[in-house]
């Protein structure tokens, strides 16, 4: 089991780097190559969920065994957390690949959409498996110019100016990361994640290690547009192909941001309690303020782009309240609660926030336009638009038989147990306003006045869409079964306990 | 040693200074191109060849896309000027020079606050190595090759020279969808 | 620790540059000059007081090597740096070719 | 040899001369990479220079261009293949390792060798090269095609 580790980057890479060459020669090679390898390491990550070894599996890529104590090489490091990102992201990668077999062939230049497309996701599996800090960095450039290029697919005049924008931001929190990789060195002389952890628990320097929190926290943040840092994201992720804006909203932002931040300030870093409260009120400003810009929105991609916020808002508000209970040395069962609720909502955002965007790339493929106004009484030429569409609201907005209800139920009820009245509060108003904000999105589009002239002869999406759509919203409620015990000790549990076990994390990997 | 480099690191801050607010987008890519060849500069200074080579000959490629960039397009810059002119005489632009001064203190009061962090760490110079130690000592018995940075780059951390290589291709898919003709069908 | 503020110094004119800039090609020069900085602060933290070049050639076998790491890093960064320039560029000249202009201000339509 | 494209008749004659000079420097620089400074990285983008200095000295009309540029793609992406390639063969061995150096390290200093370090500092040299060519190409063919 272990050697196969490699395999998650290995694959996608050589799909990208074939997929240029052989795209001419071998019609709709690139296409299906895409899916096949999407699949491929799909069914790889699930096997390692459910094969369930002993975490955290570490591959040392090169060989090298450490020299007396200090790792030399570049490790993979597989624990709970990585496991469960590889699972999001190459299911959700799979069924968006698999979606834009029939949407992207509205577009010029498809080998170098699925050329693009692969190395993202091969970006996104190196983060995730990365053990080394720079290593890190590498892998989050090639997914971050993978997403500049994807976001301008269309060149369009309004695609250009928001992909310019993504790279200006993207590239300054790039050059924060480095600067904060580059003062880390400077410290600790070393760039294994273990290591680091190892050395800094003797660092008494409290100022040091809180600019550099800061600079990783503002760097990491903008990647996951939280609320200062989110300028970029309402103009990339609604100009961006609906496929490639599924990815984003649904995976990029967090196999990137979310998980780089848990990684690096659960495990390496000592926790602090400023640092805490700083990701709980950049948490919650992001769950507040992305609902209300939300509102107003009639374009419906830049709606679920807000919500996205909103969304990632609530996630960084479960993984902060447990932060701050751990760093304070509270009940350790209700830190645990506060970052199963966190880690389960990510896992539920990815798969119903890509199922709203795949949705609106289905509405745009037949009816050509994205505001909500020109559409209309769309649900009795497409059925499996409009059902897909509805369950994916009811899950967003958390209505129980969906798992966005349990998801939220956990942070507001870890919330509540951590004495955090106030955040519960603001959750749940959030919440209530998602559902109005939905409710709207449903009227307008689907089910309310009658279907215009013009859109008289459209039908259902091909196949190809429809099924990713089908499996997405089959998903939304498969999930919600994560709320029981048996299942939640299976799957959730590992990630969770992954960022609990904090400061051993360099101990266990390095063995002593 | 530490002095030259400083002096030659004054004279790319003001290079880069004029960079930013040169009248003329190529007299802006000429002084860039300066600040690069600084570093080339404080690169060999260091003692680091191989750095030199690669920033050198990177350098000279990215002043050629950029003048390709910059050839036939607008020159000039429509950046508020510091100075209004009203009938010939110059005044000093007060907006401007607000922003300019509070960008002058916030930049001094990072820089204090970077220094007071970062006093605690070893000086320049002092930097006794740990995860580098066994890539100096036994590197080339590991490698077998004579130089450590290439050990280093294709062997110790060859994963990293993949990554890096993929972000190169990277640039390269992302810049030909860019730059092709029609978006949509 | 001079040379270190001044290499910080450098990031900030950098970060300056591309954040009170409007011209599209002075944003993206100041995006590099941050690079450059970030290049010269990580070989900076690498120096060893009268070290030589990580190069064995036949006299230097016992000397004391300046550390190789940081340098191997600055290559990638260096490269990182061109393959986001030149993207950059590449979305520089199609704007231009849209709007007419490297102006930031006219260039934005988008809201919010 | 007169064309109208290009510059004047002396950069064209420098350039004859240069040119192979140029590129005998490039590989040079990539086959010691792993003696000497420089490596892939550097070599790499050196042969691109003298390649870039070949297309402005004497320009070229536009579907010559596109044909290079396809050609110099297709080149750099098997370029990074064959790296990979050679990456993998370390997991079909026993303790199967990704980057393993199965090839023998011979004596330090020596030509041949560091094992496996010559033949990929050989194939990042080509997929640089290939890469920055391919990048102007296709700044030049944009300028190129609003004439």
């Amino acid at each position: 089991m272990k050697a196969l580790i490699p395999l998650f980057v290995i694959l996608p890479l050589a799909a990208a780097f074939l997929i240029p060459v052989l795209a001419g020669k071998i019609k709709g090679f690139d296409k299906y190559l895409a899916s096949l390898v999407m699949l491929a390491t799909a069914f790889l990550s699930l096997w390692l969920l459910f094969a369930h070894e002993a975490y955290p599996i570490i591959y040392k890529i090169g060989g090298w065994e450490p020299v007396n104590g200090i790792p030399i090489g570049i490790y993979f490091v597989a624990d709970g957390l990585s496991v469960l990102m590889l699972c999001i992201i190459t299911v959700v990668g799979f069924l968006a690949a698999f979606y834009s077999i029939s949407y992207i062939a509205k577009f010029t230049g498809e080998k170098y959409f699925y050329a693009l497309f692969c190395l993202m996701v091969a970006g996104m599996n190196g983060v995730v498996l990365a053990g080394d800090l720079f290593n890190l960095f590498v892998f989050l450039e090639i997914s971050v110019i993978a997403s500049y290029a994807l976001v301008a697919f269309g060149i369009e005049k309004q695609e250009l100016e928001a992909s310019f924008k993504y790279q200006v931001m993207g590239g300054l929190a790039s050059l924060l990361i480095l600067l904060g990789i580059a003062l880390l060195y400077w410290q600790t002389k070393t760039l294994n994640l273990a290591d680091i952890a190892l050395v800094l628990e003797g660092v008494g320097d409290r100022k040091f290690m809180l600019f550099t929190q800061f600079l990783l926290l503002a760097g990491f943040g903008l990647k996951a547009a939280l609320i200062p840092f989110h300028a970029w994201l309402p103009d990339a992720h609604s100009s961006a192909p609906s496929p490639i804006s599924a990815m984003l909203s649904g995976v990029l932002i967090k196999a990137i941001g979310i998980y780089a931040i848990t990684r690096l300030f659960f495990n390496i870093f000592i926790l602090d309690i400023n640092i805490a409260w700083v990701v709980i009120v950049l948490g919650s400003l992001s769950m507040i303020f992305g609902v209300f810009l939300a509102i107003g929105q009639w374009d419906l991609k830049r709606l679920l782009a807000y919500h996205s916020i909103s969304q990632m808002g609530y996630v960084v508000l479960g993984v902060g309240i447990g932060m701050l209970i751990l760093a304070r040395g509270g009940d350790l069962k209700v830190a645990s609660l506060a970052i199963a609720g966190g880690l389960f909502h990510l896992v539920n955002h990815a798969v119903f926030k890509g199922l709203l965007f795949l949705n609106a790339g289905a509405i745009e493929y037949r009816t050509g336009t994205r505001q909500l106004q020109e559409m209309g009484g769309l649900y009795e030429k497409m059925p499996i638009t409009s059902a897909t569409s509805l369950s994916a609201s009811m899950a967003i907005s958390g209505i129980p038989p969906f798992n966005g209800f349990f998801s939220k139920l956990l942070i507001i009820l870890a919330a509540v147990l951590g004495k955090f009245y106030l955040l519960a509060v603001f959750a749940v108003i959030v919440s209530i306003i998602t559902l109005a904000s939905f409710m709207k999105v449903q009227k307008y589009a689907f089910y309310g006045s009658t279907l215009r002239r013009e859109l008289e002869k459209i039908k259902e999406v091909p196949f190809a869409m429809s099924f990713s759509m089908i499996v997405m919203a089959l998903l939304c409620l498969v999930l919600s079964l994560l709320i029981f015990p048996g299942i939640r000790e299976a799957i959730l549990m590992p990630a969770v306990d992954s960022l609990m076990k904090m400061g051993n994390y360099g101990v266990e990997i390095l063995g002593y | 040693m530490e002095y030259i480099i400083g002096v030659l690191l004054i004279l790319m801050i003001a290079g880069s200074i004029y960079t930013l607010h040169a009248g003329d987008l190529l007299s802006a890519i000429v002084s860039y191109g300066i600040v690069g060849f600084g570093l080339v500069i404080i690169f060999l200074f260091l003692k680091a060849p191989d750095l030199a080579i690669v920033q050198l000959v990177v350098e000279i490629i990215t002043l050629i896309i950029m003048i390709a960039v910059i050839r036939n397009s607008s020159k000039e810059d429509l950046q508020e000027s510091a100075t209004i002119k009203v009938e010939g005489v110059q005044y000093v632009n007060l907006k401007q020079l607000l922003y300019f001064s509070g960008a002058v203190v916030l930049a001094l009061g990072l820089m204090y606050y970077f220094y007071q962090s970062v006093s605690g760490l070893d000086v320049f110079g002092e930097h006794e190595m740990r995860m580098s130690q066994v890539y100096v000592e036994q590197g080339a018995e590991l490698t077998g090759s004579a130089n450590l940075v290439t050990g280093v780059l294709l062997d110790f951390r060859a994963y990293d020279t993949l990554g890096e290589a993929t972000i190169l291709i990277t640039a390269v898919v992302g810049i030909l969808t860019i730059l092709r003709i029609k978006g949509r069908k | 620790m001079t040379l270190f503020v001044l290499c910080f110094l450098l990031f900030l004119v950098g970060l300056y540059g591309v954040i009170t800039r409007r011209n599209i090609i002075k944003i993206v020069l100041g995006i590099c000059i941050m690079e450059y900085s970030m290049n010269l602060f990580l070989v900076l933290v690498g120096y060893v007081h009268d070290g030589v070049a990580p190069i064995i050639t036949k006299g230097s076998e016992r000397a004391t090597f300046v550390d190789p790491l940081p340098q191997a890093m600055v290559i990638t960064v260096i490269v990182i740096g061109l393959a986001t320039t030149a993207m950059l560029l590449a979305i520089a000249i199609r704007l231009y070719r849209k709007h007419g202009t490297f102006d930031i201000r006219e260039i934005n339509t988008l809201k919010g | 040899m007169q064309s109208d494209k290009g510059m004047t008749i002396i950069v064209k004659k420098m350039t004859q001369v240069l040119v192979g000079i140029i590129v005998l420097f490039g590989v040079y620089i990539i086959t010691y990479g792993h003696l000497t400074p420089g490596g892939g990285f550097a070599g790499g983008t050196i042969i691109a220079g003298a390649f870039i200095l070949l297309v402005l000295a004497y320009g070229d009309d536009i579907m010559h261009l596109r044909v290079t540029k396809e050609g110099s793609s297709k080149l750099e992406n098997l370029a990074i293949f064959m790296f990979l390639l050679f990456a993998i063969p370390g997991l079909f061995m026993i303790p199967s390792v990704f980057f393993r150096n199965y090839l023998p390290l011979g004596t330090v200093g020596e030509l041949l060798s560091a094992g496996v370090i010559p033949l990929f500092n050989i194939f990042i040299g080509i997929e640089v090269a290939a890469a920055l060519f391919t990048i102007f190409l296709a700044f030049v063919i944009l300028k190129e095609e609003d004439k």
